[in-house]
């Protein structure tokens, strides 16, 4: 019979630890993808023809074992024509040899791995689309050993990282890096995931004479380094920050004293397209896009979106293209992976006016140029 | 250092008293193993944060509609839903098990509500994020907000508790709820009343926290455990057991992350807090197993 | 042995039987929630094989759950699979033991949240070794383990925690526990040995539930210390225990099975008011069935059987 | 003062009162003897509000229905209980206990006085008011519970076996100062086992038996019949 | 004859309280000795010491050449030790027979099975409650509670058995049969230390009397002697009883 519509499924953390994550960078970015093919009369196949999107839906409560579940549902139960990745890097391992084995591509946006080049040989319809470790650590140390360099700031820094994956992954990868660039690592500590309060590690680090501080770490440590390096007084000349810092509340809450804050992600405020689509998400969901997963969370999906265009709803067509095709998409007009992997991503960002501006790496198209050193924290 | 190790401490602890004794009110008092506890705090502080980005109350003022809001929720909460289970209740243990369950229900409503009503982001604000300084160290005047309140409040009910003929009749319910009725008391009443007191705590702590941590609406449960953790340390229903092992909690996790190793707090607090039991069976204060 | 026992046990037998032939049946996602359903009704019935006669209420579950999937995780390249879940299930046994002689002294809701910070402290501290002495922090597990594979051994789990909890239930260890469950200066008076009979049990029942852990971890290709200790595990077991009734062989399976679905049911159908709707159930269900599940269609059998109103009490509570 | 007809009671199946009439004049020593399982201890319950009898039941205090009153609010109108096992609030104090027996509206401004008198009673509650009663032998939490009982001001006070567990010369005492106590107009309610000394300071008497009444008479005329004599007093010196 | 209990000097002191003050004596196989004092004297402590629910602070408890102060209850029970408790224990989520099974099945016996089944109704008999072997031990009166656990405690299949306050809250006719019951046990050569108020029945069971007095010993011979002493008359048993 004629097909009236394509099913997409998707389980994601609307509960638990992890519905912070999803609720930002992923969850907004599907509905919103959605609702822009569905108004425009559909998902357009080779033919022309446009068939609505038809959503099924779980939330996987923030458990393993339940996005593994729900996943073997979509696939197994509900017979859906793609699978959208679930959020965080855990996640996205632990559904990678379901996706596999039912034949579904992979987009797995928001994981971050260095094993991505292995995996993308084990699991060969994933994709991996948020780099490693080392990618944001080595941009990291280059533009803390340039600044060092001009005689903008001098070679120490103090690092602390969150103690769960994405925290170590950047830490591990932070220290060889650092070293290589010849910079000098006074304090290094890993704090427990849910620690609220700062105030004994800001104190060390303020007396220790690095001009740079570095912290991996997740949303509420952000928010929280944040407010206490203010309270305390703490004015490092590079101060970077992990997940969060890109968050539309992050400069709600600090204002101008966001300025010159750096972390991972970014954009180029001369892309139009983005300029476009954040303003389009902000009008739709309701608030705005972070500076970083967000929109490589859209993109990924109209890279769906073109490939099916291209091929059909074959899912071993569709992978293939995605690994070899070229697509237009709110991050460029050419996207496309190399080895499964994206690549063209923005690695260090900092906070200019009001935008979370990628400046590293220094060399691509569009980059910003690192503002150093940053203010000093404004009284309110 | 010490002097700012030790500050620090205790303005953290404060925050853990803060939440603490409310639940010891409504455990050791009402006898309602409140696991939704944690959501009461976080819908407070949600309304702090609605009053004060909506209306432009600030949080501190605000407290004047979030504590009997919390007292008012508690007192429903208690009418409409334990007093049946207590009714019912052969024993302590059944009404134990009785009171978890249904609280674990309520636990996924109010966050459900939550979810809907805010979504599941995370969720923060400034208020008073300005430094104090006390004794040469820089203070978050928000935190010793924290601080300040517990000391209040702790100081507060405990004078209530041992030297007011009521607080004493709160007492005597807390320990043979069966035999307060020969002396005239009114259990149910004097139940409703501590789970009501206990929600306008949770309330206030709910808003303190909001001020300067940040929340989301399924992350109550982490101020459940955490409160259940100063309550049973500090010896259930003691109002002066929970200030004491909040701020001790507080002082441990400041000196381990100044002296040894920030990466061990949390494996310090449970550590402190298993020491202490296997050390004192029935928490600090605690008076036998109950 | 009696006609009655024969029948029961030929029953089981049968009923195992018919479930090991399910995954021939049921196609694929069939299979996977079959294995999280028995994944629960194991760590339920485990549970209450200690906690439910001796009332001794743990939140440690997830602690034994997480060392045997941690200890997959780690071993899972060097050591062959049958020898790693007999490892699993040592480390699980040696834990135990040491948990155990910590707890012996608290009561009541003490030994309740000492047991919660019990199992948080493992999973700080096995954050801790993982990220100053490994260097890393979550472990891959590539082993070729089918989903029908998991589900067969925790079907042959299922089975010998069924077994050994009949067992147990008609045996003196069985009245032991009652005893230490009502009265433990009684039952020291009476001769019984509780610190023994405590720890044997309590290292039973775990070593059960971290074979549970060890068993599903491969299904996660991904472990690190926030999935395997996840302390909804721990909550979810207790929940399901009381909810069917702790203190009788089927009650765990009654209140694991029901509750899976609904669960499974509500964020199929309601994944955007599944919280609100799974508590308002909840709290229906408390108000409804007081006396758990298992007691409740106990007391609508002999309703329906002898037609006559049922007393109070029955012997069990 | 106080009057209570058919009033009957049943757990589960069980009857353990079946339509009970007594009644208690104004500072009338009432005691009831009864066998093991007699329904005494469930009578005396049930006219403190702590167990709800059966529907139809009456209990009249000073012209007052009681039937349907909590226990709280029966203590008010004037009635207290030293309950079988005492009931004593182990984890609180001596002095404690004392005070919160003063809880009621009634007792309240009196405290002070009922204090002194309870003191009076008992001194050795006076050496011991700040030990946790649960630290306490069995003789001395008995004292406390009576002490508390007193501290309500009540008319009736009703005792569920006060003299169990005590010493031969607590007991003396504790029968001396009940005929203290009911010196001071107090209606006393009696449960108890020691029939002889009972029956001395009493007025009336009843005969409990499955849950019924089954005689009654004044203290004299049952210290007298041969049958009480034959199964209370028993041939015991 | 042969001293089955032997205590030397215990002591047992909580906090500042010197509950127990270094009390000996001693009771020969075979009789039943009265331990007697006024309330908060120390009787149960002492009795709590002998087995095992309390560890003395100082002294020495042996059952016949042996030192058992010290050891855990459930060993001291093994060793024919068996007892009821001043507030009754009943185990209130069993049956009454299943009360008395525990004491079969862990006790000297290790009786399980309908062996055990049998032999609990036989004791239950002994006191009078056979008729509600299936009821649930808390459904049961005070006193019926207080029958069960001296079957539980005969079921243990004493050489020492210690009874607190037995027969507190009996009529007197109940408190005859009570009489009876523990003058058969004596019968049958079970050696009983016998805490209790109850004077009649003092006199009418108990060869000897130890009497106690804020933790000290002040009498110790033949019940008659000992109830004339005229310390024990002023600290326990009042000018009524002179
Ligand atoms: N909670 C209860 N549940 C079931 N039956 C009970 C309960 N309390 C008492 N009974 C029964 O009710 C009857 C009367 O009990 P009650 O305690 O009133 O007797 P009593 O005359 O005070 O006896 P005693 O001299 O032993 O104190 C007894 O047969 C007893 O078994
Ligand atoms: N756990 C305890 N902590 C503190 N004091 C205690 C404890 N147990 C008993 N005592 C005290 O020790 C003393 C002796 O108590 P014990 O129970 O042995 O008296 P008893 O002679 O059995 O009295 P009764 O005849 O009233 O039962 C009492 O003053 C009591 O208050
Ligand atoms: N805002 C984001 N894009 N977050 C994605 C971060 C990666 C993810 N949290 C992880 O577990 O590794
Ligand atoms: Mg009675
Ligand atoms: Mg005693």
């Amino acid at each position: 019979q004629e097909r009236t519509s394509v099913k997409i499924g998707y389980a994601v953390s609307k509960t638990g630890p992890n519905a912070g994550g999803a609720g930002i960078t992923t969850i907004p970015n599907y509905e919103l993808w959605v609702k822009d093919v569905n108004d425009a009369g559909g998902l357009e196949m080779p033919d022309g023809k446009k068939l609505p999107i038809e959503v099924v839906e779980y939330d996987d409560r923030s458990s393993s074992e339940e996005v593994v579940r729900a996943v073997e549902r979509l696939a197994a139960q509900d017979e859906v024509d793609f699978i959208l990745p679930p959020w965080s890097t855990g996640f996205n391992l632990a559904v990678a040899p379901l996706f596999d084995r039912y034949g579904y591509p992979q987009l797995a946006v928001s994981s971050v791995t260095d094993k991505a080049p292995d995996f993308v040989k084990r699991w060969k319809k994933s994709f991996w689309m948020l780099g490693g470790g080392h990618d944001y650590a080595e941009a990291l140390a280059k533009v803390i050993a340039d600044a060092s360099k001009a005689g903008t700031i001098n070679n120490k820094v103090s690092m602390i990282s969150v103690a769960d994956g994405f925290g170590i992954d950047l830490v591990t990868a932070a220290r060889p890096a650092f070293e290589e660039a010849g910079i000098e690592v006074v304090y290094d500590k890993t704090y427990p995931a849910g620690t609220t309060d700062f105030s004994p590690i800001l104190n060390e680090v303020m007396s220790n004479g690095a001009d740079t501080f570095v912290a991996f770490s997740y949303p509420p440590e952000t928010f929280a380094l944040t407010q206490q390096a203010q309270v305390a007084d703490f004015n490092p000349k590079i101060l970077y920050l992990g997940v969060g810092t890109g968050f539309p509340i992050f400069a709600k809450n600090n204002g101008a004293n966001a300025e010159g804050i750096m972390s991972l992600g970014g954009v180029d405020p001369r892309n139009e397209a983005n300029n476009a689509y954040r303003k389009r998400h902000e009008e739709v969901t309701g608030k705005a896009p972070d500076y970083w997963g967000s929109v490589i969370t859209y993109a990924s999906l109209q890279m769906l979106q073109e490939a099916i265009k291209r091929k059909g709803l074959d899912r071993d067509a569709v992978s293939e293209e995605l690994s070899t095709g070229t697509f237009k998409t709110v991050l460029s007009d050419e996207t496309k992976f190399e080895d499964n992997q994206l690549r063209q991503l923005w690695w260090t960002g900092q906070w200019q006016n009001g935008v979370f501006v990628g400046i590293a790496p220094e060399d691509r198209p569009g980059a910003s140029k690192a503002t150093l050193p940053r203010q000093a924290w404004k009284k309110n | 250092m010490l002097v700012t190790a030790l500050l620090s401490g205790l303005v953290l602890g404060g925050t853990y008293a803060l939440v603490a004794m409310g639940l010891t009110l409504q455990y050791g008092i009402a006898r309602i193993m409140n696991l939704a506890y944690g959501e009461m705090i976080i819908s407070a502080a949600f309304l702090a944060y609605v009053i004060y980005t909506g209306y432009g109350i600030n949080p501190v003022l605000g407290l004047l509609i979030t504590i009997p809001a919390g007292f008012a929720f508690g007192y429903v909460i208690y009418g409409v839903m334990m007093k049946p289970l207590v009714a019912r209740a052969r024993d302590k243990a059944s009404l134990e098990i009785d009171s978890i369950l249904a609280t674990f229900g309520l636990l996924f409503v109010i966050q459900g509500v939550l979810l809907v009503t805010f979504g599941a982001n995370f969720t923060s604000y400034n208020y008073l994020n300005v430094a104090v300084e006390l004794f040469g160290t820089n203070v978050a005047a928000n935190r010793l907000l924290a601080l300040v309140l517990a000391l209040t409040v702790g100081g507060a009910l405990y004078l209530l508790l041992t030297r007011t003929l009521w607080g004493t009749a709160l007492r005597a319910v807390a320990v043979s709820p069966a035999s307060a009725p020969l002396v005239g008391i009114d259990v149910n009443k004097a139940a409703r009343y501590a789970f009501a007191i206990g929600g306008g705590l949770a309330a206030a702590g709910g808003v303190v926290i909001s001020m300067y941590q940040t929340f989301t609406a399924t992350s109550g449960v982490v101020f459940t455990m955490k409160a259940l953790i100063v309550v049973i340390m500090g010896g259930v229903g003691n109002v002066v057991g929970a200030l004491s092992a909040g701020l001790i909690l507080g002082v441990v996790e400041t000196f381990v992350a100044t002296y040894v190793d920030p990466g061990l707090t949390l494996a310090a607090t449970y550590g402190i807090f298993l020491a202490v039991l296997l050390w004192r069976p029935s928490g600090l204060f605690g008076r036998r197993a109950g | 042995m009696n006609g009655k026992t024969i029948l029961a046990i030929a029953g089981f037998i049968a009923t195992i039987a018919a479930l090991a032939f399910v995954p021939f049946v049921v196609g694929p996602y069939g299979v996977t929630l079959m294995i999280g359903m028995l994944g629960y009704v194991v760590l339920a019935t485990a549970w209450a094989l200690f906690s439910g006669p001796t009332r001794y209420v743990s939140l440690a579950t997830v602690a034994f759950f997480g060392v045997g999937a941690y200890t997959v995780a780690v071993f899972s390249e060097s050591i062959p699979y049958p020898l790693l879940l007999l490892v699993a299930a040592g480390i699980g046994l040696g834990v135990a033991l040491v948990v155990g002689i910590a707890t012996l002294r608290l009561a009541g809701v003490y030994f309740v949240i000492f047991t919660f910070g019990l199992a948080e402290l493992i999973r700080q501290l096995v954050t801790w070794y993982e990220v100053n002495v490994t260097g890393t922090l979550g472990r891959y597990i590539f082993l070729p383990i089918t989903p029908e594979g998991i589900y067969w051994q925790l079907l042959a789990l299922a089975a010998i925690t069924f077994a050994i909890a009949w067992w147990i239930g008609r045996s003196r260890i069985g009245l032991a526990l009652r005893v230490i469950g009502d009265d433990e200066v009684v039952a020291v008076h009476c001769g019984i040995n509780i610190t023994g009979v405590k720890l044997a049990l309590f290292g039973l029942s775990c070593t059960i539930i971290t074979l549970v852990g060890a068993i599903q971890a491969p299904r996660w290709t991904y472990v690190e210390p926030s999935i395997a200790f996840n302390p909804t595990i721990s909550f979810l077991t207790l929940i399901m225990a009381l909810l069917g009734g702790a203190h009788r062989l089927t009650g765990p399976l009654l209140g694991a099975v029901p509750l899976f679905l609904m669960f499974e049911w509500l964020s199929a159908n309601f994944p955007n008011h599944y919280s609100i709707f799974l508590g308002l159930i909840f709290i229906a269900i408390v108000f409804v069935l007081p006396r758990g599940v298992l007691a409740f269609i106990e007391e609508r059998w002999t309703l329906w059987r002898r037609n006559e109103p049922v007393s109070g009490r029955t012997a069990d509570e | 003062m106080l009057e209570v007809s058919d009033l009957s009671l049943h757990y589960g199946h069980h009857a353990a009162l079946d339509h009970v009439r007594i009644r208690v004049g104004r500072g009338e020593t009432v005691v009831i003897l009864g066998a093991n399982g007699a329904g005494k201890s469930s009578l005396l319950k049930a006219i403190a509000g702590i167990r709800a009898p059966d529907r139809g039941a009456s209990i009249m205090f000073d012209g007052r229905s009681l039937t349907d009153l909590p226990a709280h609010q029966v203590l008010e109108t004037g009635i207290a209980l030293v309950p079988e096992g005492r009931g004593v609030f182990g984890d609180l104090t001596v002095e404690e206990n004392l005070a919160l027996g003063a809880y009621a509206m009634r007792a309240r401004a009196h405290a002070a006085e009922s204090r002194a008198f309870v003191y009076e009673l008992f001194p050795k509650l006076r050496e011991r008011s700040s030990q946790y009663v649960n630290t306490m032998s069995g003789g001395e939490q008995q004292m406390v519970a009576i002490g508390r009982a007193l501290m309500s001001r009540p008319e009736l006070l009703m005792l569920d076996e006060p003299s169990l567990g005590l010493a031969p010369v607590v007991v003396g005492e504790l029968f001396r100062s009940l005929g203290r106590i009911r010196e001071r107009g107090l209606a006393l309610l009696i449960v108890e086992q020691n029939v002889r000394m009972s029956l001395s300071i009493a007025d009336r008497g009843y005969l409990a038996e499955a849950g019924r009444i089954t005689g009654e008479g004044t203290a004299e005329s049952l210290m007298n019949d041969k049958a009480v004599q034959q199964a209370f007093l028993g041939g015991a010196a | 004859m042969s001293e089955l209990l032997t205590i030397t000097g215990l002591t047992k002191r909580f906090g500042g309280l010197t509950a127990v003050n270094a009390v000996s004596f001693s009771i020969v196989r075979g009789e039943v000795i009265g331990l007697l004092g006024p309330n908060g004297s120390g009787k149960t402590t002492v009795l709590n010491m002998i087995s095992g629910h309390l560890s003395p602070t100082g002294g020495t408890i042996a059952l016949g050449e042996e030192t058992i102060s010290g050891l855990a209850p459930n060993r001291i029970a093994l060793k024919g030790v068996a007892r009821t408790f001043q507030l009754v224990r009943g185990l209130p989520s069993l049956t009454v027979r299943e009360n008395v099974v525990a004491s079969l099945a862990f006790g000297r016996r290790k009786l399980w099975g309908e062996e055990a089944d049998r032999e609990a109704l036989r004791r239950l008999e002994e006191v009078g409650l056979a008729g509600r072997a299936e009821h649930s031990a808390q459904d049961l009166t005070y006193i019926d509670q207080k029958r069960m656990e001296l079957a539980r405690a005969l079921a243990a299949d004493p050489e020492l058995l210690l009874l607190d306050e037995w027969l507190a809250g009996l009529n007197p006719t109940e408190l005859r049969t009570g009489i009876d019951l523990i003058l058969s046990l004596k019968e049958r050569g079970i050696t009983i230390l016998l805490v209790e108020h109850v004077m009649d029945a003092i006199r009418a069971v108990c060869n000897r009397c130890v009497v106690m007095n804020a933790g000290r010993k002040i009498a110790d011979a033949p019940t008659a002697q000992a109830l004339a002493d005229p310390h024990v008359v002023t600290a326990y048993l009042g000018d009524a009883h002179a």
